[in-house]
């Protein structure tokens, strides 16, 4: 369908050069052959793809003429159709199988073509349909569809079991904490034996020294222990010299250490 | 333009392609293309229109009044009503379909643990104050909390406490029975079936003052022989 | 809403007030009430409803099909139209009063011409890759092309295509339907034709240029980072 033959004059030079100026408008070369090819005013499928591509290489030689920057998408196009020109005007010979012939390449090419401009015109088609919002209207006050959303709990009886029983269980660490307050404190006991030691010149069994005063068994015991580590802070201190006779629990002596003065 | 041959053709809508064909309106003349100017007018519009908004965009020469009359008359018994908004009219769906236009919908929630807590306490100890919960939790109650339960339709008000302030009291409602599947509030397990069931956790801190826990009674409840995890 | 007290009795709505009343619908009964609810229901939505969601809202056994049909008979020739936009339908003003409406037009920025072609391509190729819109057209794909057309709704990805690469394919959304105001992709303009004359094949156009195109930096817009999901 598509032939080499020659037909139509070579185009206006003067139309070619506005063209050229109006580079910017194109969408890349297949545009502008698309363009060039209006020209010839024939259905795009009969369209001369020989003018076509002569015409083509005319328009960039003319962009050159100009020294106008024509990118190289165009350039590209024009030394494709310069070859697809030469194979259409050689004869048609045995060529590789590889290779498609020049009038296959010629059909690829008005394909393209007829492609491109069924979908600009489909384009300008769709814009130029009744668009919403322009010319037709949805309604301009919405009610809505009203959600009323339940809330749906997903708790069980055992989850909230869960929870009392884990408030409780807090409860009770806190009481057991309020209650720790009560233990006799290693400070206290500093400040007791400090007070005592000025009468304890001598070995003294540390047992003599306890608070007699202590109630509980709990409080004595934390009393013991208090006593104990506040011995060894003091012995640490220099303030006191601590003994024990023996392993296990044996008697434990303190007395006075006389201050280096 | 061949966008024109895919547009729906309108249906016999006598001669409003022209809007001038409209201009002067002879007297008693057919009223329908100028009910369909403001059908359109009045569906599309973002707000009620104005008897006389609707008169600027009218062709001129037509009663507005009459065109709102036939709109009004052709909608009755429909699903969609011309209404008088303050001064304005307006499409608005018929009143008595509301039920349609409204979709109810279950929506599963998590509630957050501190709501479960306070409905706990609530449970448990009702009538009690937000401060007496916000004392057994060891923690200021958000101001969210309460919300939520009473948006469950779980708790409700129980009269004012006789002491300084007044305070508001809180309880459980029918529906918190239902929902938990409770005959009443005395099916709630007590402390002690709580501990026999293992919903009752020592805490490691317990553990710490073990030796001590040993010898002193912590509360009436709190046996610890019966602690099947001690 | 102070609206809803001037809002007007529903004047002769004929049993329609117990929704219950509706259910089993018998035989070859009366439409009417369910043409007014699903006429509310279309009005009321803020974008197209499909027969699906309406017969959710509907009574059961409604034959909304029906209903449709006799609402759209009842519309026809009047200001507003009931029209199928892709798989849903609503009320749309009568396109041929536009030119009374344009007080409401919201002037939507003019499309660059590029974004109109590449529009037209997926919407009469879908789904179809970058790839592909750049070979019809002969010419790589601008960065901000597809953004447009995809922050106007109209485009959206169509998973990828099994080919080396797994390139996104595109296609057109409801909201192109309904801004067009298509009722389905088969109603877009001159498409049967176009389908006819194979210019809806997707055969790779003049195999030596592409290959030598191959060679350009032609493609260099089209590294994964472009993809406008990610």
């Amino acid at each position: 369908m598509v032939t080499g033959a020659e037909e139509g004059a070579a185009p206006d030079s003067a139309r070619l050069t506005d063209l050229v100026l109006d580079i910017d408008g194109f969408e890349g070369p297949i545009d502008l052959l698309l363009t060039l090819a209006r020209e010839q005013k024939v259905d795009l499928a009969r369209i001369s793809i020989l003018q076509l591509a002569e015409q083509y290489v005319a328009f960039v030689q003319q962009a050159r003429s100009l020294a106008l920057e024509l990118a190289a998408e165009y350039l590209v196009m024009a030394s494709w159709l310069a070859y697809l020109k030469s194979r259409l005007l050689l004869p048609v010979e045995q060529t590789t199988e590889a290779e498609p012939s020049g009038a296959e390449m010629a059909a690829a090419l008005a394909f393209q073509l007829q492609r491109l401009e069924a979908m600009q015109r489909a384009g300008r088609d769709l814009m130029a349909r009744p668009r919403l919002g322009r010319e037709v209207f949805a309604n301009g006050q919405p009610e809505g569809i009203a959600l009323i959303a339940t809330p749906v709990y997903d708790l069980g009886l055992f989850d909230l079991l869960r929870a009392y029983g884990d408030i409780r269980a807090r409860r009770e660490t806190q009481t057991l904490e309020v209650q720790a307050f009560d233990l006799y404190s290693v400070e206290e006991a500093i400040r007791r034996l400090r007070q005592m030691l000025g009468d304890c010149p001598e070995w003294t069994r540390l047992e003599t020294l306890l608070p007699a005063e202590v109630g509980s068994p709990l409080l004595w015991r934390s009393a013991v222990s208090a006593h104990f580590v506040a011995v060894l802070e003091l012995a640490r201190d220099g303030r006191l010299e601590v003994h024990q006779e023996g392993p296990g629990f044996a008697p434990i002596l303190i007395r006075r250490k006389e201050a280096r003065q | 333009m061949t966008a024109d041959e895919t547009r729906p053709t309108p249906e016999s809508a006598p001669g409003i392609d022209d809007p001038a064909a409209l201009l002067p309106l002879p007297e008693g003349a057919d009223l329908r293309p100028h009910a369909r100017i403001a059908e359109a007018l009045l569906f599309a519009a973002p707000r009620p229109l104005t008897p006389r908004e609707l008169a600027e965009r009218l062709p001129r020469g037509c009663d507005v009044g009459q065109v709102l009359d036939s709109l009004r008359a052709d909608y009755q018994g429909r699903g969609v009503h011309l209404v008088k908004l303050g001064e304005g009219y307006a499409f608005r769906s018929a009143p008595d379909l509301a039920p349609y236009l409204t979709e109810h919908r279950n929506e599963t929630r998590k509630l957050s643990r501190a709501a479960v807590e306070t409905l706990a306490i609530i449970a448990y100890h009702q009538p009690v104050t937000r401060a007496e919960i916000e004392e057994i939790r060891g923690v200021a109650l958000s101001r969210g909390t309460l919300d939520v339960l009473l948006e469950a339709g779980w708790i409700g008000p129980r009269g004012r406490r006789q002491s300084p302030g007044r305070p508001l009291t809180w309880g459980t409602s029918d529906s918190f029975l239902d929902h938990f599947g409770l005959g009443g509030l005395d099916e709630l397990p007590g402390i002690e079936d709580l501990r026999a069931a293992g919903l009752l956790d020592s805490r490691p801190a317990i553990a710490a003052y073990g030796a001590r826990a040993d010898e002193l009674p912590l509360e009436e409840e709190d046996d610890p022989e019966d602690d099947p995890e001690a």
